[in-house]
């Protein structure tokens, strides 16, 4: 079976078959008429054979359909290159060594769910002790002084610890994402920082279920931490950031 | 009898012994003082609404001026009973006066104590009749109606908007929903007063206010006598105003409330000395309201591992038992939570699933267990989160569980769409459906491993409630007894709010509660000797 | 909650949020990249903010995910008509007065699955005596002769018995749809039909799960039933297409 | 013991006599003929394979030649040997010779009756000795990898393609499968030759080819040494070519093979005469082979009810195992089937598929039962389709089952597409794993539904089963008794392939076989007296 990576297709059990599964409702009342805007929609997806296999009355003018399609549109999968963190990533020893060698003190680090976000796990499963599938978090860092200021902090309070503290990098968990509140919350704490002229100093690290590398430089952090991270992967990068931005001061000697 | 599971009852007897004791030591020394929030309520209960120029809640507006006046430790009663008397004024008019400033609740000349008393009592048992009426409407509706088998089903809509939540909320009902919960927008919890009026911008849920339980009321009334089935409709009293939302859903109707101090301690910080005052009063409301409460063990899950912090949900469901009870809430209206949490990836972990989910019924028995789905483990795998439900559904129905809180397969991404509901109300009604008296058919083996796993939760259950006994409730929580999360005496919200009761502190609707649920008083300390004994 | 019906969208829980959730396969390995591929592609298919919730690997180099996006095409809903089958629905007994006041004589009715097809519930559900969902068959029908010739029945046997028996119609049921073998199978029997000099006599009538009126014209059949048909439905429409036939012929004197 | 549904003995054993005796009356009535099918298999066994100029394999063309020459009836061995040995030519050669028409095999001076029987057991003992050396690369080869947990998760693929179903096999190999079984086309069934080299166009499936077999399962050896797992392969032999197919698929190490005469009759419409005794030869094939059959019973219930005609499944179940057992086929290679199909929306449904699981495994200790999924009763919501899926992989690991037939959520759709194959697996593995000793722990309490129900059908199989012995297996297949549907001793496909064998009828594979399998001659006629007694 030969793939054409310059356009690959959806794949069922033939190469380019096109096949694709969906589900919606729509705004409209249950019948055949229904079934037609169902597959009015998804040919203009750019499904050849729009399918309707179950249509459902929800009730109150709604109704709720599985379709299936062949799918017309390709990708060039050859010509995909993805933003990562570009960090090599380093264990707990590895790191420890890095800042005792490279930096020479400890790396101040503050965390916390902002907003109204109480979701803690996730940024509990990067700090706590305890740490997380197997990997400690920053708090068992000896090079590492972390702390973790739970969850609903406003963004003023963790800017406010930052300063009283001297964080070099503020880690900020955003789990609740529906109708964008993540987005308006980590934008604000972006412009507070810059407001307060301290975006230079630290090191702004955002993550979530719904976060990514590139969603998080978009937004003007840092760096962008998704679902599976580990205490390392992020310490990794703080540390190199940390000794990066030292050294180019010091070379721009400011 | 002793059940499929062969408990043993002194195991059970010992844990209700400790959760008794547990929870009169608090009550003691939460009986000495009130909250803000327990004084807004009061106003509510006397009519007191609506907001001022600044679109602050009056009774906030009241309140806030009493703290300032230092009057607020005789109790708001005490001032505005005293206030209408003198100027023959409703308590809203005195309220509304007060915002307007035309009005100084503390330098009103104060009427006779026994005169303050007669009015104060009058105006108690007009609220309470007016409650007493909804609870009333709900039985001749449901009489009328009839509702829907055991376990109902349970679903959440949350969109925001609280039209749109009418929308999926009638939708729900139709597809066969018997509860439809509104979720409240993240943060509500920690406002300290109630927005007012309908709301249609919430994130990750809508506003809980009075205006929209009623469009809710009405939206789930009308869908209930279409389909020919009383729906219920649930908010939450938790978090800073957890008794004023218990007097929302008094007055319009809502049948089930969440309700829990120990939710709003562990994973919303609030105060703990705070939020337990407020929710002895809170829980007296819901009791007298034939308001189903659900309690929120079921979340230690989330933070703590399933297969081993499972006994830290029953003991917690044992102190929720006598904190009920000595609020007055009969065991029909106790909805204890527990929850379907373990990594599906477990060898035989249905086993152990089962196993409590049986055991939390047989210890339990009168209770309608609030039974919660799959969240931690569920993930973008939507078909594999299906299943998930299917076989926490099975489960439900196998141990007759009293509410089922339905999964559903899109949990790790956003709350729920239209049709997300349907597909898990579909889920529960095909197994509830499918395998209804299984549970009727099957035994199991003595001595085997969902016998051992129910034996062992219980007695790990009652060792840990023996340790909190010694120690007290505060100081476990502060050790992290619960869910993984500290929590000290005096840090999270809302202590602020806290007040000593003055030598003159009047609450006419504690009171009168208390004599209407048949309640002693409170310094008796009776609750040391015995536990309540359901089996 | 205002619906435009000119202009309707999917409705998650918000109106015109556009929810829609999908799922397809890739020919590529699993890995970032495969993500934005799929990412990529459902951006062609018109939807914004496409989202990778799940992703598994296949093996082979081949991929699974599950993607929610938000759909930025609208359908004119208000503009939707509906090719139905243009009968009024009579009962049985209407049916078989209908025969007898307006035909006069047995309807002869023939019914197969065709080609290589074995189903033969779809048929049976239409013809048997003891029918189905409640519906008497065909064979009970005192107007009606029918014939089940059963499965599995090439087009030119079918025809050689519609010849023999002189039949008014013929019932063919096709289940099998893979790599469109029933297209293939029901144009095949049309242009047989056309090839003998029968078309005209004969009212070709096509069913199974994946029929649907429309297509059956297409084919050159003149009528087709999908899934949920009922004998009443179908003799209905022979019937009435019977007469008219005839009374057409009587008209224009042929 | 009478294991958890306290099953009658009795009733088993009568179920049992009665279908020996069914099975028996048949085989003294096919024993006298031979068919075109058998034939071919003969020459294929003696290394007859390939195809003439118009692409007619070459067991056909001698078969057919044989025919035309009235020569058939003594057996195409008695041709084949004989001009192998007369010009010192391998049959191969001998076929090939014959197509191109340099050879007239009925006129070749004939050996000597000793030279030809000690020539014919010759071929015979080296055509089985290579089916014995593949049976032992299996046996070496699961000693070697290992296998997966029983029950085995069993998927198809039908892409119709050979590649893509390679492809599709080693991927669904990865996810967990245990056995993979490749569909074939719509209409090959019917077909009475098998189609010869690498195909890559059918419909519903693929052809079953010789060709197709080998890179198939040198796909699936190689995926098995990837996962460290010996991975099963599966393929059809019903319909007319069955015997054929059976030898194919035992030089090809095949180690499954659905296998069923009742199968073809009713839903191919193939004569009855014709099939049952190319079932019979097939089943000695596959018995030497170490080829496990599986029995295609659970398809009744896509045409009959499933509530209704459930004992039809256990009868035909019964009388599938004693064809077996003459045919020399241990009950370890007995993949008889039944399935889950009642209607998903039945009430307490559950309860009888699981009494009826669980029966099945009562009965039928030692076999590895094939249990079928929901199809019938799958709709286009493949979401609730999932969960009836989940139901039926639930029922499986309860009642241990020996093969688990994955159900697809796109069922009523198409053949499964990659995912769907990957979600199908996970199902089975996340309800198997997380629930795998849930049968050990529990009891069916005793009178209850799931017993009543197991008592239920079982004595309506024992009627059914005498009453069937009474009239003989013909008759009740005239009479529509099985799956509802009626065929004709005469009808159907393939009866003109049925020929009486002659006095000298010489099959040395049949001879060689029955030796090998230690059964005894077939006109003993001793099946009469007594069925194979399993527990
Ligand atoms: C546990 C949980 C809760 C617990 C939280 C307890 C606690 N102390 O954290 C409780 C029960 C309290 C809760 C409450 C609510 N929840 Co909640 N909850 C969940 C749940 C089940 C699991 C989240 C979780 O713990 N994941 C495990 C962790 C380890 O994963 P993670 O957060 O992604 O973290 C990893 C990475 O993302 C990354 N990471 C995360 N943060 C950071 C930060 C940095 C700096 C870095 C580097 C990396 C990083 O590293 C982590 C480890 O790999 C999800 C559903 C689900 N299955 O996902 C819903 C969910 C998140 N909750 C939701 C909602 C709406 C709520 C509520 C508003 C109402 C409700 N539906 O219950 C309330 C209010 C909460 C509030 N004010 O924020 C929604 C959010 C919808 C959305 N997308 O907007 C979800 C998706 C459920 C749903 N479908 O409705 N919830
Ligand atoms: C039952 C069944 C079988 C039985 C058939 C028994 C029999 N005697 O009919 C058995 C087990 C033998 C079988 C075998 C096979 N089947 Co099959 N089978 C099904 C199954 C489970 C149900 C079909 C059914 O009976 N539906 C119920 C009837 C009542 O519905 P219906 O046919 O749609 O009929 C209604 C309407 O469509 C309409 N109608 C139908 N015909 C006509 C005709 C006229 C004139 C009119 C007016 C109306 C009408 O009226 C009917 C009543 O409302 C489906 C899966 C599913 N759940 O749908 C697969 C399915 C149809 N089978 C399938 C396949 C591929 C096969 C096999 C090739 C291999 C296999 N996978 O098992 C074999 C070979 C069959 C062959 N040669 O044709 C595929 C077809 C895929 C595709 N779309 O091409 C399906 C979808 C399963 C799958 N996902 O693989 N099958
Ligand atoms: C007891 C209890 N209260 C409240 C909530 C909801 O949180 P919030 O009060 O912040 O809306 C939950 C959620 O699960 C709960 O269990
Ligand atoms: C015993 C048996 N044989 C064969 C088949 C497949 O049909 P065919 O032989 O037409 O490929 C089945 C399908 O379920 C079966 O159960």
């Amino acid at each position: 079976m030969k793939v054409d990576f310059k356009r690959i297709k959806p794949y069922g059990d033939t190469m380019d078959d096109g096949a694709v599964q969906l589900s919606f409702s729509l705004p409209v009342p249950c019948g055949e008429e229904a079934r037609e805007a169902a597959r009015q929609l998804v040919a203009k997806m750019g499904m050849e054979e729009p399918q309707v296999y179950h249509m459902a009355d929800l009730g109150e003018g709604y109704t709720y359909f599985i379709v299936y399609g062949k799918c017309t549109h390709t990708v060039d999968f050859s010509s995909i290159r993805i933003p990562k963190v570009e960090t090599d990533r380093m264990d707990f020893y590895g790191i420890n060594r890095f800042i005792r060698e490279r930096i020479g003190r400890k790396v101040v680090v503050l965390g916390a769910c902002t907003g109204t976000d109480a979701h803690t796990v996730g940024i509990d499963a990067i700090m706590n002790m305890k740490g997380y599938d197997g990997e400690y978090g920053l708090e068992r860092y000896p090079g590492i002084e972390a702390w973790n200021l739970g969850s609903q902090v406003p963004n003023e309070e963790l800017l406010a610890q930052a300063i009283e503290r001297n964080a070099d990098s503020l880690l900020v968990s955003q789990v609740v994402t529906q109708k964008g509140v993540h987005i308006a919350n980590l934008t604000q704490l972006v412009e507070l920082t810059e407001a307060e002229g301290l975006r230079e100093k630290l090191i702004l690290v955002c993550g979530g279920p719904r976060i990514t590398h590139e969603m998080a430089l978009e937004l003007g952090f840092d760096a962008g931490f998704g679902p599976g991270s580990l205490a390392p992967d992020v310490a990794s990068f703080i540390v190199r950031e940390l000794a990066r931005r030292r050294e180019e001061k010091e070379r721009t000697g400011s | 009898m002793n059940g499929k599971l062969r408990l043993n009852p002194d195991q059970i007897r010992r844990a209700r012994k400790a959760a008794a004791r547990i929870a009169a030591d608090v009550d003691t020394c939460i009986g000495k003082r009130t909250t803000v929030a327990v004084e807004r309520t009061v106003l509510r209960l006397m009519g007191v609404d609506g907001v001022n120029l600044d679109g602050v809640p009056l009774p906030n507006v009241v309140v806030d001026r009493l703290l300032e006046k230092e009057g607020l430790s005789a109790g708001a009663a005490t001032w505005v009973v005293n206030a209408s008397l003198h100027y023959g004024l409703s308590p809203r008019e005195v309220a509304e006066q007060t915002a307007a400033g035309s009005l100084d609740l503390v330098s009103v000349p104060r009427a006779g104590r026994e005169s303050l008393l007669r009015e104060g009592s009058r105006l108690a048992a007009g609220g309470l009749d007016r409650i007493a009426a909804r609870r009333r409407e709900r039985e001749e509706k449901i009489a009328r109606l009839g509702e829907g088998k055991k376990p109902y089903l349970y679903v959440i809509v949350a969109t925001g908007d609280i039209y749109e939540d009418i929308v999926q909320g009638k939708s729900a009902a139709r597809q066969g929903a018997d509860i439809v919960a509104v979720i409240r927008s993240t943060g509500q919890s920690l406002i300290d007063y109630v927005p007012y009026g309908t709301t249609r911008e919430g994130f990750g849920g809508t506003y809980a206010t009075q205006e929209n339980f009623r469009l809710m009321r009405q939206g789930l009334d009308e869908a209930g006598e279409e389909v020919g089935r009383y729906i219920r409709l649930c908010n939450y009293c938790s978090g800073l105003c957890m008794p004023e939302i218990a007097a929302m859903g008094a007055m319009e109707r809502l049948d089930v409330m969440l309700n829990d101090a120990l939710y709003g301690i562990l994973f919303r910080d609030i105060n703990m000395q705070r939020t337990l005052i407020d929710q002895a009063f809170s829980r007296m409301i819901n009791g007298y309201a034939g308001i189903m409460i659900n309690t929120g063990e079921d979340n230690y899950l989330t933070t703590a591992d399933a297969v081993e912090a499972a006994h830290t949900v029953l003991a917690s469901q044992f102190i929720n038992e006598q904190f009920a009870r000595m609020a007055g809430l009969p065991a029909e209206q106790m909805g204890l939570g527990h929850a379907f949490e373990m990594d599906p990836d477990l060898e035989d972990g249905f086993l152990m699933e089962l196993a409590q989910a049986q055991m939390s019924r047989e210890i339990f028995p009168n209770a309608p267990l609030k039974y919660m789905p799959p969240t931690k483990h569920m993930t973008g795998n939507i078909f594999k989160g299906h299943i998930q439900d299917a076989m926490f559904n099975l489960v439900g129905i196998l141990t007759g569980q009293g509410v089922q809180l339905l999964g559903m397969m899109t949990e790790a991404m956003h709350t729920p769409h239209i049709h997300d509901r349907k597909l898990a109300i579909e889920n529960a009604r095909y197994i509830f459906h499918n395998a209804r008296r299984l549970g009727e058919e099957i035994r199991f083996v003595p001595g085997g491993r969902v016998e051992k796993r129910a034996r062992e939760v219980l007695d790990r259950a009652v060792g840990m409630l023996e340790e909190v006994e010694s120690i007290g409730l505060f100081a476990a929580l502060e050790r992290g007894m619960l869910a993984d999360v500290k929590r000290s005496r005096t840090g999270g919200k809302g202590l602020s709010g806290v007040l000593e009761k003055g030598e003159d502190y009047y609450n006419p609707f504690e009171i009168e509660l208390r004599k209407r649920l048949g309640l002693g008083g409170r310094e008796e300390g009776s609750a040391h000797e015995s536990g309540l004994q359901t089996n």
